[in-house]
């Protein structure tokens, strides 16, 4: 249920980002002189100050927004998933090595860490963001990887792989990964979450590159023309809420993986069956 | 003690790794904060000064070793350099009169936000199938909305709207600081929507992370021997349920503060919060590479107590690791 | 002179996949100190009944239907099923304690074993002084053998036979009439284990209290036990003294476990085994359970479901043995 | 004093934004220096009217006197102004104030050249200057602020001196500082008797979103500030109290990178301008706030006389044909561009979306490119770039204005930082008109001069103007009266503007 | 014929990881301590011990899944040397273990196909897909899952604990190993489907002459399958011996006290009710025998020395002063 719900949220902002564009072809940055209108059947949402259709800004927004957190959280699954298998399968100083330096990304602060960095960046486009909250946000992943295969490691089919003599590699690879596969499907979509709130964030704070619509900068653009003071609400509640549902969607599903590896997180419709 | 004498030994690494780090990246890094300065002033600075500002602002040509060292010199002295937005104001002294601001705020909000997001994951474990369920799609809602998104919708409602409260500043216009009732109260009302606002936005984390831990710790044999034990539900719940539950949570408590911190930072720039965090985007707006250095430094090393602090108290809650510090 | 009658007692666990039949329709007396052996293979409900004697139960398990009657000294009977609130909390523990599988588990692992003994006491005997309780705590334990200053340890730092012998003792701390034992050694060394039976038993003739003792391990039941029941699938397929059950096994399955086990003296008997696997509860072959799995099954098998008449659930079998078993 | 004397209302003021203030009032200090320490505490020796090109007030000074072909000047002081606190204003104060930016080249914002200050009386100093500095005279006279020597030696180092307790001659002194407000009371000896007629300055901290709500909730008389929606934030509906005016301030043109060999063509300059819908620009992107520049890019009204009378009525039009026609013998390959614009500088990112759209049309393909602020410092100084958008800021005469945007000694080679002329405009009449104006003293003569340099913006387009800087002030007037407007632009109504801000005081009446 | 012996063979495990990382370095567990054992081909050794004694320390030390502190294996009377390459490759032809838990010992993301079908292609035993498939099914019938196409094709968590344990067993066969050790191999299985594994064990063992090590803590089960049992304590070998001689007459006091604790109903006199206390450390062990401190017969030497081996003819032996 909980994960049907997530994967049904997911897939409408997938294919919003997807192809919504492609229906709605407009330019988000267009501006016109019909400024700050309600919504209409024109303007679905109505319009920003400058007179652009904050409904196509959602829609074309959603590519960057979802972009940088998909994005990121590749590459920092990517290095989630080297540093936790190597430092828990090799073990012994590498592990020691990798472990010290995961937990000193992990007590950093990672938000004014973005934002220290990225107040450096040159160049802020969407990459580079990504990069930036990718380099912040591997450490929680790595953690539990590292945990992770640890235990798996000590698992009885490894053992027994390797005593009927496979190598290392295929041992990581074909053994040890499958099995972390929730783990790190977990990971992945928990450094989505956390990347497309920093993502926003950062727009917000005007650190990010703002001719690109992203819901960030959305929201940047509605703070900075007051839109709370001059009661367009039109303006400020989508790009905010589509955060908000979009994080919901991968919490939901996430939540979903952790029922089905630990039942006992499962909601249950209690009781009504118990005796009379 | 061994156990806190290595994690110790960890902390202070990694202070030294967050240090070093502050010292490279403005250096690796593009940009020359005077020329900003320069493009910011609107000719109220001619162009020919920028060499003798530079020179006031100490931005140094010496070897990128001896930067170091001199940098670690001044910081054993707790020399944070001069802030180049507020010049010729210490970096310490900004500091020192933003961070109160921030600790106040953050650690009331955390500590509100930590008992009865914690107390709420208890209950809502405990009494799982009931309507209280109903509150698991809204932490799960609360979790992934941005901090500062939730400042606006408060401040739209209860300032703009409503006007019950202050929408920024910390205390009153009129009210000078100092020990007295009036300050105390006005500096509370200033920050309640602040504070509601990172209770609201760092609680669902706190309720969903309780929750599960004490679901699976439900399960535990010692929780259904408790109840076998005829022992009041009340009793259960808390002195073996959620006291073990606790347990894990510390942990993450203390790493989810550095979360909090940032996001601490949105809200603080949302109701014009003289805390660190509007410090840091001044900072970053200025290029001001003393006064960010200063900041994400103070950050990460109140980052690092904190969560010291949640090893000492792991220590003192988890008799199984009293036992490793004989 | 019974201490408590369950009455054909059912529990289902539900879920998505359909419902788990755990517990189907159980009857079985309880005598007034006696040690009932409770046996049967992984999955076969014995854990669940006994949750469901002691009310631990929780969603999804549900009790469909039975009752479960409990004998006061003075003769009053009580509706166990029916309790609830404060006169459910005293009949836990005051007439009604449990010893679980793992004391590693069992045990409170942040309080010490001394507070989670005075934790009984303090809830079930208000008057009692604190230095009371701390006596009571202190003769607990000394009768099972820890030595007082081990009150303050922590579950941690007690050795598996000790922590064992420190929920024992709990459970002994208000004198029950029953106490359920749930697979209570099976993570213990096999000497450990030798111990902790004979306190069990000694402890038994002390105070008088009742014990069902649950287990896969059928030489041991045969042991220690007075009487035994057999479960399968849910059912009790076989109940007896466990001198009985050892002679004249009426069950074939009670038979092929006894042939299961190897023996350590007399000659090496071949061992015969049970064909096939255990079943999905979810979907229990019609008629008898374990007919699939019977050398000996009839037409009848596959469509009528055997009641458990004279201690025997077969339709092979109208209340004489087997055949004889005996083998010493 | 304020509050005995007088009833009077106190003004409350918004100059810049700040979530807290620092204790600093050395009117030296680039940032962090509260508003109002120059001008309202610490004067100037002359006060120069930008709104009136050429309108020279003598405040400090009655009067100044070249000397050394403009190597020498000599004010002649006003008598009877005292310190705040009770000292003579004198010649040794203004002497010592110029040797300190002489001595501490940190202070010097201004690079003034000097090579000596000497009182010469008690009312008469003289400055001496290494080179030829008429052109300077602003720079010397009205952005100066005098400082009192019998403090100031004191102390060891005036470019970490905060001056917490300030002592100025001004209109105004520090009465209350916390980090979120600070007050500064009428001073009751200022030598302009019965002035100011308002007793006491509020100046509260205020964010630039906080201001928001400020305005909106009637908590600030006069603010400095960009308004999204003015009509609704701040006037609502009663125009004739809250009043808002936004005159030029320097102007923000559309850089063409000239070392681009296709931008160094005129004709493209031409053909670009002639496809940009400035009109467009300033309603939609500007909001109406400002008005599309003058073809020299001179501030007008108010710069008329700098402006060759041929082009006066002068004005941008759009003339899509004439563009294409331009573009005739141009490879349509080569007309692609980027434009590089700061991306927090949300205006500016409007109007490239526009100019994008507007330069389609005549078949110039251009991406708009928001890059960090200081990435597009750098870039734009580097000459790293197509096209770009950028200020010029005014000076007291559009001289200051067209220098900075044209002179050929500020264009870099590329790849080396330039202070000005980012077009990198290399042309030796324009550079000949702007060095005979640094060496006449002559106002008439300077006039003519600009008006030449007038004529090359309109005629060979080195930077296309777009519209002015909008000054930012709104003020109500249900407590005073006599705000510069539009009809008496006596001073730049911007509150954080110094020292036209204390001028503006001044001119207040209480209602 | 001796196939596999392990010859003094010690292990100390060093810097044990406590709950929450690294909690400093910890004394060494001495899990096993000079001990020696020889699997014959087509016959099955047993090796009994309390949990934690150390016997699936030995098992691994045997299939040399890590190195011993000391003492070295001997595969066919050479020395063991390689630890990794293809000599080493060829150990892990030669030598086998079968773990304790089937639901464990699979990885739940492969098929039974891929499991029995990887060490065919390692050790090169399959030349091709078709032969790979034919050799699967081969096994598969070896191990009694059939039909045989209906089982290739299962996950895991598909079959039943004693169906998982097969394909374990076929997994180890597959290799076509001399030695097998099987660690435990039943005793996560229920009772009446362990003796199915068991008895398949045994057939293995006698048709195709492999050499298997039998660990289990239940002496009885030892008695009924292997031919000699060897007892464990505390890290060290303190008892072998045919089997029917080792469990109607044994010697060491402590077999005779696991032989006395296992329950069993047919005993006619219950055993005598005295505490034996706890297992020792293996942190730090009783010096002498390590039995000293439980040991109701205990002599004054046995705290000082460890009892030499003592020869009780027909392979039977034991460590203990009492039988000098
Ligand atoms: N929470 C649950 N949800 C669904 N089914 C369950 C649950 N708990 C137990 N069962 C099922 O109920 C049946 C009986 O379980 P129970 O624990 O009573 O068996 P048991 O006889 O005690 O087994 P064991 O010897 O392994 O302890 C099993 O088939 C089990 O799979
Ligand atoms: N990797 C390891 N690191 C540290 N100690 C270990 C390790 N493996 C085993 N030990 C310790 O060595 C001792 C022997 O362990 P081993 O697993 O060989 O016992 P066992 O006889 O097989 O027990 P069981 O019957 O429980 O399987 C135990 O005390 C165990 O804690
Ligand atoms: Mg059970
Ligand atoms: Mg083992």
């Amino acid at each position: 249920m909980k994960i049907k719900t997530g994967i049904g949220i997911l897939a409408f902002f997938t294919l919003m980002a997807l192809f919504g564009p492609l229906l709605i072809g407009a330019d988000p940055a267009a501006t016109s002189e019909a400024g700050l209108q309600g919504p209409s059947a024109r303007h679905w949402l109505g319009t920003t100050q400058t007179g652009q259709d904050v409904l196509t800004q959602i829609v074309y927004g959603a590519r960057v927004s979802m972009g940088v957190g998909v994005l990121s959280a590749m590459i920092a699954t990517v290095i989630a998933v080297a540093v936790g298998l190597v430092g828990g399968y090799v073990g012994g100083a590498v592990d020691e090595a990798l472990s010290v330096l995961t937990n000193i990304f992990l007590v950093l602060p990672a938000l004014p860490l973005i934002i220290v960095l990225a107040g450096y960046l040159p160049q802020r486009g969407v990459a580079s963001v990504a990069v930036v909250i990718a380099v912040t946000g591997w450490a929680w992943g790595a953690r539990v990887l590292r945990a992770q295969t640890l235990s798996v490691r000590r698992r009885d089919f490894v053992q027994a792989a390797r005593a009927s003599g496979e190598g290392p590699l295929r041992i990581v690879f074909f053994e040890i990964l499958p099995v972390l596969l929730p783990v790190i499907a977990t990971s992945f979509l928990a450094t989505v979450v956390a990347a497309i709130l920093a993502e926003a964030g950062l727009s917000f704070l005007g650190l990010a590159d703002l001719s690109t619509v992203s819901w960030g900068s959305m929201l940047y653009f509605a703070q900075n023309g007051q839109a709370l003071l001059i009661g367009a609400w039109w303006w400020f509640i989508p790009p905010g809420l589509c955060i908000a549902l979009i994080g919901t969607g991968l919490a939901l599903v996430n939540f979903g993986i952790d029922e089905i590896a630990n039942p006992r997180l499962r909601t249950v419709k209690a009781r009504r069956k118990a005796r009379a | 003690m061994r156990f806190l004498a290595r994690r110790l030994g960890f902390y202070l690494l990694t202070a030294w790794a967050a240090i070093t780090l502050n010292f490279l990246i403005p250096r690796l890094m593009p940009g020359d904060p005077v020329e900003l300065l320069v493009a910011r002033m609107k000719g109220n600075v001619e162009p020919a000064a920028i060499d003798a500002m530079r020179r006031a602002f100490g931005i140094s040509d010496a070897s990128l070793w001896q930067q170091y060292l001199d940098y670690l010199g001044n910081l054993a002295q707790g020399e944070l350099g001069r802030s180049i937005t507020f010049f010729p104001t210490e970096v310490s002294t900004v500091i020192a009169d933003s961070l109160p601001w921030t600790v106040g705020l953050v650690g009331v909000a955390t500590l509100i936000s930590y008992l009865v997001g914690t107390s709420l994951g208890v209950l809502l474990a405990w009494k799982r199938g009931t309507w209280l369920d109903g509150v698991l799609p809204a932490a799960t809602f609360m979790h992934a909305v941005p901090y500062f998104w939730v400042a606006l919708a408060l401040v739209f409602v209860f300032g703009v709207t409503l006007r019950w409260f202050p929408v920024s500043r910390a205390y009153g216009l009129d009210v000078m600081p100092g020990f007295t009732g009036e300050f105390a109260g006005s500096v509370l009302y200033h920050a309640a929507l602040p504070a509601v606002t990172i209770v609201v936005a760092s609680m669902a984390d706190r309720i969903l992370g309780m929750r599960n831990v004490m679901v699976t710790t439900l399960g535990e044999d010692y929780v259904v021997m408790a109840e076998a034990k005829g022992l009041t539900s009340r009793r259960v719940m808390w002195a073996y349920a959620a006291r073990n539950a606790i347990l894990p949570n510390i942990t993450s408590f203390a790493l989810s503060l550095g979360f909090v911190v940032g996001g601490s930072v949105l809200t603080e720039i949302v109701f014009s919060y003289p805390g660190i965090g509007s410090m840091l985007l001044k900072g970053v707006e200025n290029e001001d590479f003393p006064l960010m250095q200063g900041i994400f430094l103070v950050i990460s090393l109140a980052v690092l107590v904190a969560n010291f602090l949640a090893d000492l108290a792991y220590v003192v809650l988890d008799p199984r690791t009293r036992q490793e510090s004989e | 002179m019974n201490v408590m009658e369950i009455r054909d007692l059912s529990v289902d666990y539900l879920s998505n996949s359909g419902a788990v039949h755990a517990v189907a329709g159980v009857s079985l007396d309880l005598r007034r100190g006696e040690i009932l052996g409770l046996a049967g293979e992984s999955g076969s409900g014995k854990s669940t009944l006994a949750g469901a004697v002691a009310r631990l139960l929780r969603p999804p398990a549900a009790i469909t239907s039975g009752s479960v009657t409990y004998h006061r000294q003075d003769g009053t009977a009580v509706d166990v099923l029916a309790l609830g609130g404060n006169a459910l909390r005293a009949f836990r523990w005051k007439e009604l304690a449990v010893v679980f599988q793992s004391a590693m588990n069992s045990l409170n692992p942040v309080s010490t074993v001394g507070a989670q003994i005075d934790d009984v006491l303090r809830v079930h005997v208000p008057g009692m002084s604190r230095d009371d309780r701390a006596e009571r705590t202190t003769e607990l334990l000394k009768g099972v053998g820890i030595s007082a200053d081990r009150r303050r340890s922590y579950p941690h730092e007690l050795s598996g036979g000790m922590r064992q012998r420190a929920a024992i003792a709990i459970a002994l701390a208000l004198n029950p009439e029953i106490i359920i034992m749930d697979e209570p050694t099976t993570a213990l060394d096999v000497v450990i284990q030798r111990d902790i039976l004979h306190e069990i038993r000694t402890l038994k003739d002390e105070y008088g209290f009742a014990v069902v003792f649950i287990t896969h391990d059928l030489s041991l039941l045969m042991e220690i036990s007075d009487r035994i029941a057999i479960m399968y699938a849910g059912r009790v397929v076989e109940t007896g003294t466990a001198k009985e059950l050892h002679r004249a096994p009426r069950h074939p399955y009670t038979l092929g476990l006894l042939r299961s086990f190897p023996r350590l003296r007399g000659p090496r008997e071949e061992l015969l085994g049970i064909p096939g696997t255990p079943p999905d509860l979810r979907a229990l072959p019609t008629g008898c359970a374990f007919h699939p799995r019977c050398g000996r099954a009839m037409a009848e098998c596959s469509s009528e479901l055997p009641v458990l008449d004279d201690g025997v659930a077969c339709l092979l079998n109208g209340g004489h043995g087997l055949e004889s078993h005996d083998r010493s | 004093a304020g509050k005995s004397g007088s009833s009077a209302p106190p003004l409350v003021v918004h100059a810049v934004d700040a979530g807290t203030f620092q204790e600093d009032f050395n009117p030296y200090h680039l940032e962090g220096v509260n508003f109002g320490t120059s001008g309202m505490i610490h004067e100037t020796l002359m006060y120069f009217n930008k709104l009136k090109p050429g309108e020279i007030t003598p405040w400090l000074a009655l009067k100044h006197e070249w000397s050394d072909k403009g190597k020498s000047v000599t004010f002649t002081l006003r008598q009877g102004v005292k310190w705040t606190d009770g000292q003579p204003f004198t010649a040794d104060d203004v002497a010592f104030t110029f040797q300190m930016l002489k001595d501490h080249p940190q202070l010097n914002r201004n690079a003034l050249e000097i090579a000596g200050a000497e009182a010469l009386a008690p009312d008469k100093v003289r400055i001496d200057f290494e080179d030829t500095s008429y052109a300077k005279l602003y720079n010397i006279a009205g952005n100066s602020p005098i400082v009192p020597e019998h403090l100031w030696s004191k102390q060891q180092d005036p470019v970490t001196f905060t001056n917490p307790k300030p002592v100025g001659t001004g209109p105004y002194t520090l009465s209350k500082f916390s980090a979120q407000l600070y007050e500064m009371e009428k001073n009751p000896s200022y030598w302009q008797p019965g002035k100011p007629e308002v007793p006491l300055l509020r100046f509260p901290a205020y964010t630039a979103n906080a201001l928001q709500t400020a305005l909106q909730q009637g908590e600030v008389d006069w603010a400095g500030a960009f308004v999204p929606d003015i009509q609704k934030i701040f006037v609502q509906g009663k125009p004739e109290q809250n009043k808002f005016y936004f005159p030029p301030e320097g102007v923000v043109t559309l850089l063409p990178n000239l070392t681009n060999p296709i931008l160094g063509r005129p004709e493209v300059r031409q053909a670009i301008s002639l496809a940009v819908d400035r009109d467009k620009i300033v309603r939609v992107a500007e909001r109406g706030y400002t008005k599309v520049a003058h073809p020299t890019g001179v501030p007008m009204p108010g710069g008329e006389a700098y402006v060759p009378p041929e082009h006066r009525a002068a004005a941008f039009k759009v003339d899509v044909a004439a563009a294409k026609e331009l573009l005739k013998g141009v490879d349509p390959a080569k007309l692609r561009f980027t434009l590089l614009v700061p991306s927090p500088f949300t205006d500016w990112v409007n109007a490239a979306q526009l100019i994008r759209e507007d330069l389609a049309k005549v078949g110039i393909t251009v991406e708009t490119r928001g890059v960090a602020f200081q990435d597009w410092v750098s870039k734009v100084g580097k000459g790293d770039y197509d096209l770009s958008i950028r200020a010029t800021p005014s000076g007291p005469t559009p001289y200051f204005q067209l220098r900075s945007m044209l002179h050929g000694s500020l264009a870099k080679p590329v790849g080396e930082a330039a202070t000005g002329n980012y077009e990198r405009w290399k042309d030796a009449e324009t550079d000949k008109l702007i060095d005979a104006y640094a060496a006449t003293e002559d106002e008439a003569e300077q006039q003519k001069l600009t008006q030449g340099l007038g004529k090359i913006m309109v005629d060979k387009l080195p930077t296309l103007p777009l519209f002015y800087s909008p000054a930012w002030s709104q003020f109500r007037t249900d407590k005073y009266v006599g705000w510069p407007s539009e009809q008496d632009p006596y001073a730049m109504p911007s509150p954080y503007t110094s020292p036209d801000a204390a001028v503006v005081l001044l001119h207040l009446r209480a209602t | 014929m001796i196939v596999l012996e392990g010859r003094n063979l010690t292990k100390h495990f060093t810097a044990a990881r406590g709950p929450r990382g690294r909690l400093g370095r910890k004394p060494p567990v001495r899990a096993v301590e000079d001990v020696s054992i020889a699997l014959r081909a087509g016959s099955v050794t047993a090796l009994v011990g309390e949990s934690g004694c150390g016997k699936s320390t030995v098992a691994r030390l045997l299939a040399q899944v890590y190195p011993a502190t000391s003492g070295e294996v001997l595969l066919r009377g050479e020395p063991v040397r390689a630890h990794r390459g293809a000599a080493f490759r060829d150990y892990r032809r030669q030598v086998q273990l079968i773990f304790q838990d089937p639901f464990a010992s699979l990885n739940p993301f492969h098929r039974v196909r891929y499991h029995l079908g990887r060490p065919l292609r390692i050790h090169g035993h399959a030349r091709s897909s078709t032969h790979e498939r034919e050799l699967v099914a081969e096994l598969l019938e070896r191990v009694s899952l059939t039909p045989v196409e209906q089982f290739m094709d299962k996950l895991p968590h598909e079959l039943s604990g004693g169906q998982r344990q097969r394909v374990a067993i076929a997994r180890a066969l597959a290799v076509r190993p001399v030695a097998l050790i099987a660690d435990e191999p039943v005793s996560m299985l229920d009772v009446s489907i362990r003796l199915g594994v068991l008895r398949l064990l045994e057939r293995l063992a006698a048709e195709s002459g492999l050499a298997l090590l039998y660990i289990t803590h239940d002496i009885a089960g030892a008695r009924y399958f292997a031919e000699d049992i060897t007892v464990m304590y505390a890290g060290r070998l303190i008892e072998s011996g045919p089997s029917e001689q080792l469990t109607q007459e044994a010697r060491h006091p402590y077999t005779r006290l696991l032989l006395d604790s296992a329950p069993d109903p047919d005993r006619v006199t219950p055993p005598e009710a005295t505490r034996h206390g706890e297992p020792p450390s293996l942190i730090d062990p009783p010096g002498g025998c390590r039995f000293h401190p439980r040991c109701p017969v205990a002599l004054p030497v046995c705290s000082q020395e460890a009892p030499e081996r003592t020869e009780l003819g027909d392979g039977h032996w034991t460590h203990c002063w009492q039988a000098r």
